[in-house]
């Protein structure tokens, strides 16, 4: 359903963050999208829901399509009634708004207005946190509470495919699974197809059907989700786990710094 | 054992909301400590009630022994506790290298006088600090962003000058919240050896918030577990790995760590 | 209420700091040098009329280094200048004229005076931010005005009092020239004075107070005494910009000091660049001369239309406007900006860094 | 014309006057007719060379009622324009380029009469062409004596918090004291009021006979008009910028009728032996007395003095530039120079550059001011 | 006793003008949290409009009042269009100065085309004053007072109902988020500047009633500077509150503090105690605080 055809992404005339990016989503999948800090994901994700001239950056090559329509030129709000939604990097909850509010913004372009006082609802039932917050200013959160409600209301809004960006971020291990799952469970449910950007490799790749792994603006590797998991290189820089499978700093002092070469 | 920090049965409330809720723990000199728990737990509160943003509603906090918490967060800073945020709060539209010299801003003492007229003290002092604060720069390995504004830098590095411009104090105690949120393993592997050496070759106190346990039981001596406001454990990682209310809470039964 | 000094978009100005760095670098002293010959030499080149405007200009650019320096650099709008003005000429005009001391005495008493009434209306930045602090300061020059205009035994009231060109010796500084360098040279030790704060802690403070002033507390930063300092020295360099125009125009009354004034001077600042020493400068002299230029214009138009003077003296207006506009739409980063793309243009001249 | 004193067309003496308009400011509806007025008449003498051998350049900028602006502009005459006279206007920026001109040694006349002008050491080079704020007030205080009936009468002022609106009041005050009136009230009104209710209610509490109003049309039109709905049975009385056809136009005839105000000019539709003039001038541009109104009249007097101050300079300097020191001179040798009922004639000298203390009142009738008084002076 | 009636009940109606003009400056504020400055060039230019139509066209005044309110709507479009969305990713003080200009350029024009002089409106309002009791008010009054009521209650409800309101704050929140949401920031900056253009309108046209039309008149954008953040500059409710206790304040400071002070406080009252008013409540009487949190 979603084509991104190697994309070429430059921020401020002079940054050039996406160096030819290619990837799909197939309609009703999970995919995963990987990699380190500044690879580009962020902006991979900008650029599909047009959000990258709000930041002074543009697309310098490259077409995205979206169900055989080019998004070329679209704005970011025309984008979203099409079916694309991107849940932020940084939360980016609208601080002077309540919980509540933030929620009903989410389903800002949604026609059917009677049922969203249920999926409200239904929003608690998935983040239960959130429920005695609900008329508090979202600018008080806690970050995890925030970053919930962040994903509230890309659930809100019902489109056709979701875009989360980096979804676990400062969210408690426990809750990290529960999100994954529900993101599952969506996924199920209203067939929402679902590009997900991750640092916490394990779990996004244990609901993902397929990923990619992106390096300093390009994809440097992709396959479905079980090769990739057992993939030698990806164990070791995305999943942690050392050679010798477990992670240990107390001792030999040695390989942090070979570690840190590696930066 | 000496304790650098003590907290004692601070409570913090919020209109209705109990933030914090009679929570009582030491930190000890040198040591890394952890604090962990569920999201909206009471984590950030209980850093901003050190670092004296919050006021608690009662209870006190104790550094070196010293009542400090009728005390201005700008005065807690000149005793030498740093502090790293959680979400990034850094100064977008300067380099690197001014951040770190605003880390320093207390330990320095020239005024708007001799800072306009830039004449003796003044200019001594920005040379002599500037030193100190390429010390960090080395440290974290900055050298090569130091003169570009940190609002262009990609989230981790970002977040590795947030720490950087704590250090930058050399501080006493340090609060670092969530320093690895948003990082893959790999740069997680990198910060935890900052903070291990922060507090081995500078033998700084490090205050940790954390939600990798990989990370908190591997870098903690100590660890304290916040639900709701409460503390609900407290004690060494292995003692925490086993507390039954932690792994209800927080950790869960078939976690790997 | 978002913070009204940056871009909410990713990316930031950069420029701030090196501006304000000009004279810091090395090859930044020899071009401080130069322009400092340049200003000195102008008179020999240009006529008395010019003079004039530019000794104006000189004023100005004080006044507006002082405004950046609490709004660009430390984020406290202010619309209150105007007052701050009056209160530096009235204190300049009492000394000297009532109380007969020296200019070169009531010079720096004015500026010092005006600092302390600046600090005590900056107090209620303590609780005020962003567009409420900007509209109290509206409020203190209102009040400011009506007690000038109603302290008669002091003020002379509504109708102002008069004033004499500063004497060096026993002569009195009454040709253009002479007191185009006076305001030239107090110009220059301002510009020293506000680029060397810059660079240094207060400066630095400055900038974190208004980005962020909870990081900045945790940086050690007390943001009540930083925000009135920055009121007081800001104050301070109004004062002596508005002691400086009071003894060129030779007179002081409530009807100079008004609102219009305040915007102005926000003009300058946000024409020439926030946070910008030289960008101060620059804006100065564009919305001075700026009427002026259109002020010729027109009367060039009128020369053929006699009949349509009017029309025009309205259309100086229009214009004025639309310039401005003209710019933020182009060039939102200020004059400094542009100033800056022109050196990065010309990568050989001589004294760009 | 970059230099400005100088030989001119036709070989002859070339002298340029400046002016200060207030087009775009404040007090634009007043300024521009006079502006109109006082270009008008250079025109006017220009064209029939009026003085033998001068050319005559009236050069007149828009100031905006701004006094930092006037600063500038004044400059700009005096360095660029090289005027040797200059045609002011409001009351602030007279005051403020009073040291200016007197240094400068350029003779200023403005449409402000502020009675601080008379004074010779502070100001040598302003001369006032009509009554003085002070002196209209005082005539006004002299005509109730006069004609009031009943108990002795009561005024209060109602002026605003400008150099312009205080420019009187303590005069008047003194004066009233003096023949035996009493000030029972002042009042403070906003020259942009949109309503001055208290202040009339706090008026209507010291039940004044009269209440001379100092303020410019759009004040003046609030007082009366919130006097009319709060009827208040006051007779109102004008100064000369008080008063004049806008105001009629502004508060509707109704209410304006019966307010009493300085008509320190003529009115268009007055006939005088001067209007022949200004007829001629109208009809030379295709206009009519319709397109014109008594501020009109008055810049087109003040003009009219100051082209026969240079002309009788011309006359004692026959040859070379002449100077603003010789048109002070000039203008210190007219001697009950006659506007043709226009104005009150003037006379200046050395040591007096008050130039009339005579005005008269009008009132208004049927929606048209009429004049109540001929031109007299409080003294007589 | 009817002298105190006599000052509330003006100032309540003068001040029913003023909220009405700080409505516009508060929408303004909603959507792009900046002061609108050439607010007061707005508030003239439609009477101007609605004059012509009504003395050149000898259009019947409620028709021309439409007519008028369409233009100002345009004229808010297009001033959005042309200075404000142009510079939309500026910082906010861009914005402020991006309407100082626009006041200086919509005032040029203002006087080119209708010149200096002061014009009235013919008498739409019926104009003997009303003696209600001893408290005399002119119809204008009532009229103005009434209309702002009206207004009020259609905003409050428009906020409290539509998706617009949401959108609005959101917009000024955090634009790049809100866009993210699906809502269409140059609609809203449209949408407000249209809105608050006929407001102001509506505003000016009340006021040239009263007073009648000059360049002057823009002034009144000032005057109720300290009406905006008395209420709060974010509060629709709190700009209309203001605005009554400003008007208020200033004719009972005018009828009892005036006559001991010499006179001169109707118009610096306002400010001295919004001052005060603002040591308490620093975001006014409604607006609403900013949250800073770490
Ligand atoms: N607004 C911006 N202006 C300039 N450069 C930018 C901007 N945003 C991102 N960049 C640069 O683009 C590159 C890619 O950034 P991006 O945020 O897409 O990386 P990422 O993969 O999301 O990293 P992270 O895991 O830290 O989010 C980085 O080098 C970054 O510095
Ligand atoms: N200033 C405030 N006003 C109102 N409520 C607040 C404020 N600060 C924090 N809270 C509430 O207090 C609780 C604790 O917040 P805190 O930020 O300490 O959580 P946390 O432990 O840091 O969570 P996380 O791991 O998500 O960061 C949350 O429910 C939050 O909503
Ligand atoms: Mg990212
Ligand atoms: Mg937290």
């Amino acid at each position: 359903m979603l084509k991104v055809n190697n994309v070429e992404a430059v921020y401020s005339k002079i940054i050039l963050a996406l160096k030819g990016t290619t990837l799909q989503v197939p309609t009703g999948d999970i995919v995963a999208l990987l990699g380190s800090n500044g690879a580009g994901k962020s902006t991979t994700l900008k650029a599909i829901s047009g959000l990258l001239y709000a930041e002074d950056g543009q697309l310098t090559d490259g077409t995205i399509e979206f169900e055989g329509r080019l998004l070329k030129g679209l704005t970011p709000d025309v984008i979203v009634r099409h079916g694309i939604f991107l849940c932020m990097e940084g939360r980016r909850v609208f601080k002077d708004l309540t919980v509540e509010e933030n929620l009903m913004a989410g389903a800002f372009t949604r026609k059917d207005r009677s049922n969203i006082k249920k999926d409200i609802e239904k929003i608690y039932g998935y983040f239960p946190k959130l429920q005695p917050l609900s008329s508090r200013k979202a600018g008080f959160l806690s970050g995890g509470e925030q970053q919930m409600l962040a994903i509230g209301r890309g659930i809100m809004a019902k489109p056709k495919l979701l875009l989360l960006d980096e979804p676990s971020l400062g969210i408690a291990p426990l809750l990290v699974k529960e999100i994954f799952q529900n993101i599952k469970q969506i996924n199920k449910e209203e067939g929402t197809s679902i590009l997900v950007v991750e640092q916490n490799a394990n779990v996004a790749l244990s609901i993902a059907d397929y990923g990619y792994i992106m390096e300093n603006g390009r994809v440097v590797l992709q396959g479905d989700a079980p090769s990739l998991l057992s993939n030698t290189e990806v164990k070791e820089h995305y999943l942690g786990i050392g050679k010798d499978g477990e992670r240990n700093y107390r001792d030999n002092k040695e390989v942090r710094r070979k570690q840190r070469m590696v930066w | 054992m000496d304790p650098i920090l003590e907290i004692k049965n601070v409570s913090l409330q919020f209109g209705g909301v109990k933030a914090l809720e009679d929570v009582s723990y030491h930190i000890n000199r040198g040591e890394i400590f952890s604090l962990i728990g569920p999201n909206g737990a009471g984590k950030t509160s209980m850093l901003n009630c050190i670092s004296g943003l919050y006021h608690p509603t009662s209870g006190s906090i104790l550094y070196n022994g010293q009542e400090i918490i009728n005390m201005k967060p700008y005065n807690r800073t000149a005793l030498g506790i740093a502090r790293a945020f959680q979400n990034i709060a850094l100064f977008a539209h300067m380099s690197v290298l001014d951040n770190l010299k605003l880390g320093r801003h207390s330990l320095m003492n020239s005024g708007p006088l001799s800072g306009g007229l830039y004449v003796g003290k003044a200019a001594r002092e920005e040379i002599e600090h500037r030193k100190k604060v390429e010390e960090v720069i080395e440290f974290l390995e900055l050298q090569d962003i130091r003169h570009i504004p940190v609002g262009t830098l990609p989230y981790g590095l970002q977040k590795r000058v947030e720490v950087g411009r704590a250090l930058a104090l050399s501080p006493d105690l340090i609060l670092l919240d969530e320093p690895m949120a948003g990082m893959n393993n790999a740069e997680k592997d990198i910060m935890s050896h900052f903070i291990l050496e922060m507090h081995e070759v500078m033998d700084i106190t490090v205050v940790l918030i954390e939600h990798d346990l990989g990370v908190v039981m591997n870098l903690s001596d100590h660890i304290a577990v916040l639900d709701f406001g409460r503390r609900i454990g407290f004690g060494t990682p292995a003692e925490i790995q086993e507390n039954p209310d932690v792994i209800k809470a927080y950790i869960g039964e078939e976690t790997v760590i | 209420m978002r913070n009204l000094f940056v871009r909410e978009s990713g990316n930031y100005k950069t420029s701030y700091l090196d501006d304000a760095k000009m004279f810091g670098t090395t090859s930044g002293k020899v071009k401080g040098l130069l322009i400092v010959a340049i200003v000195l030499l102008l008179p020999l080149v240009t006529t008395n009329y010019w003079i004039g405007l530019l000794t104006l200009c000189a004023i100005s650019a004080v006044g507006a280094i002082g405004l950046n320096i609490l709004t660009g650099f430390t984020g406290q709008i202010s619309i209150g200048v105007g007052a701050f003005l009056g209160v530096g000429g009235y204190t300049s005009a009492i000394l000297t004229s009532t109380y007969g001391l020296s200019f070169w005495i009531s010079l720096p008493l004015a500026g010092i005076i005006t600092a302390l009434i600046g600090g005590l209306f900056g107090i209620p930045s303590l609780r005020l931010k962003g567009l409420y602090l900007a509209i109290a300061t509206l409020a203190a020059q209102v009040i400011i005005l009506f007690v000038i205009s109603r302290w008669d035994s002091l003020t002379g009231g509504t109708a102002g009092m008069v004033l004499n060109r500063p004497r060096v010796g026993n002569v009195s500084l009454t040709s253009n020239t002479q007191y185009y360098y006076l305001c030239v040279i107090i110009l220059l030790l301002t510009i020293m004075y506000a680029t060397n704060l810059l660079r240094t802690r207060t400066g630095r403070a400055f900038l974190a107070v208004r980005d962020r002033d909870i990081a900045a507390q945790i940086m050690g930063i007390n943001l009540f005494k930083y925000k009135v300092m920055a009121f007081a020295i800001s104050s301070f360099f109004v004062g002596i910009s508005g002691a400086l125009l009071a003894h060129y125009t030779m007179i002081v009354s409530p009807e100079l000091y008004n609102f219009h004034v305040s915007i102005e001077y926000l003009a300058m600042i946000l024409i020439g660049g926030l946070g910008s020493v030289f960008g101060s400068i620059l804006g100065a002299a564009f919305i001075t001369l700026l009427p002026v230029m259109l002020g010729s214009f027109i009367d060039i138009l009128a020369a053929f239309m006699p009949d349509f003077y009017q029309l025009f003296s309205a259309f100086k207006d229009f214009v004025f406007g639309a310039v401005i506009i003209l710019f933020l739409i182009f060039e939102p980063g200020g004059l400094a900006h542009i100033w800056i793309n022109i050196k990065k243009y010309f990568r050989l001249w001589p004294f760009s860094y | 014309s970059e230099e400005g004193a100088s030989e001119g067309s036709d070989g002859a003496r070339k002298v340029v006057v400046g002016g200060l308009y207030d087009i775009t400011g404040g007090t634009g509806d007043v300024g521009t007719p006079y502006a109109e007025g006082e270009k008008a008449y250079f025109k006017y003498a220009k064209d029939k060379g009026e003085i033998e051998g001068v050319d005559l350049v009236l050069n007149g900028k828009d100031y905006a009622y701004s006094i930092p602006e006037a600063q500038k502009i004044y400059q700009e005459l005096r360095d660029k324009e090289k005027v040797s006279a200059v045609l002011g206007w409001g009351t602030g920026d007279t005051e403020a380029l009073r040291q200016q001109v007197a240094s400068d040694k350029l003779p200023f006349f403005s449409a402000s009469y502020s009675e601080s002008l008379k004074n010779l050491e502070e100001s040598p080079y302003n001369f006032l062409v009509a009554a003085s704020y002070s002196d209209q007030g005082r005539s006004v205080l002299k005509w109730i004596k006069d004609n009031h009936k009943g108990s002795d009468p009561t005024v209060a002022l109602l002026y605003n918090d400008t150099a312009f609106g205080r420019s009187p009041i303590e005069d008047i005050k003194a004066y009233a004291a003096e023949i035996g009136i009493k000030v029972v009230d002042e009042q403070i009104v906003d020259v942009q009021a949109t309503e001055a209710q208290s202040q009339l209610l706090n008026m209507e509490k010291k039940n004044p006979d009269y209440a001379i109003i100092q303020e410019t049309w759009g004040a003046t039109a609030t007082i009366l008009r919130d006097a009319k709905t709060l009827n208040i049975d006051t007779q109102f009385i004008g100064l000369n910028w008080a008063s004049g056809e806008g105001v009629i136009t502004m508060v509707g005839e109704e209410v304006a009728e019966g307010y009493i105000g300085i008509l320190s000019h003529a009115l268009p539709y007055e006939d005088h032996p001067g209007m022949t003039e200004v007829e001629e001038y109208l009809k030379s541009e295709g206009k009519t007395i319709e397109d014109i109104n008594q501020k009109f009249i008055q810049g087109w007097s003040a003009a009219k003095i100051m082209v026969a101050g240079i002309e009788e300079a011309a006359k004692k300097h026959p040859d070379g530039d002449i100077t603003g020191e010789e048109i002070r001179s000039g203008l210190e040798s007219l001697k009950e120079f006659d506007l043709g009922g226009l104005g009150a004639p003037v006379s200046f000298s050395a040591d007096n550059h008050t130039g009339t203390e005579q005005t008269r009142l009008g009132i208004v009738k049927g929606g048209k001011w009429e004049p109540l008084t001929d031109y007299f002076s409080y003294k007589d | 006793m009817t002298f105190f009636l006599q000052m509330l009940v003006t100032g309540v109606v003068v001040g029913s003008i003023y909220g009405l003009v700080a409505l516009g400056f508060v929408l303004i504020y909603r959507a792009s949290g900046a002061l609108n400055l050439a607010n007061g060039e707005f508030v003239i230019i439609g009477p101007y409009i609605c004059l012509v139509l009504i003395t050149a066209y000898r259009i019947p005044f409620f028709i021309a009042l439409l007519i008028t309110l369409i233009f100002s709507a345009l004229l808010g479009l297009i001033v959005e269009r042309l200075v404000i969305r142009p510079i939309q990713n500026a910082p906010v003080v861009s914005v402020i100065m991006a309407t100082i200009g626009l006041s200086s350029l919509l005032g040029g024009a203002v006087h080119m085309i209708w010149g200096h002089q002061t014009r009235m409106f013919p008498k739409i309002f019926p104009t003997t004053p009303i003696n209600i009791s001893g408290i005399i008010i002119s119809p204008v009054y009532l009229w103005s007072f009434a209309i702002v009521i009206i207004l009020l209650t259609i905003f409050l409800l428009l906020f409290k109902f539509s998706k617009m309101g949401i959108a609005m704050r959101a917009v000024a929140d955090d634009r790049q988020a809100a866009m993210s949401m699906g809502i269409s920031v140059k609609y809203v900056y449209a949408a407000t500047w249209t809105i608050a253009a006929v407001v102001a309108a509506v505003g000016g046209i009340l006021l040239g009633n009263i007073n009648g039309l000059s360049p002057t008149m823009s002034a009144i954008g000032l005057t109720v500077l300290p009406v905006v953040i008395l209420g709060g500059l974010d509060s629709v409710l709190g700009a209309i509150v203001g605005g009554f206790v400003i008007g208020i304040l200033q004719n009972l400071a005018g009828g009892y503090i005036d006559p001991l002070v010499g006179g001169g406080l109707k118009e610096v009252a306002p400010f001295i105690v919004v001052l005060l008013i603002l040591m308490l409540k620093p975001y006014g009487l409604f607006g609403s605080r900013t949250i800073e949190r770490v």
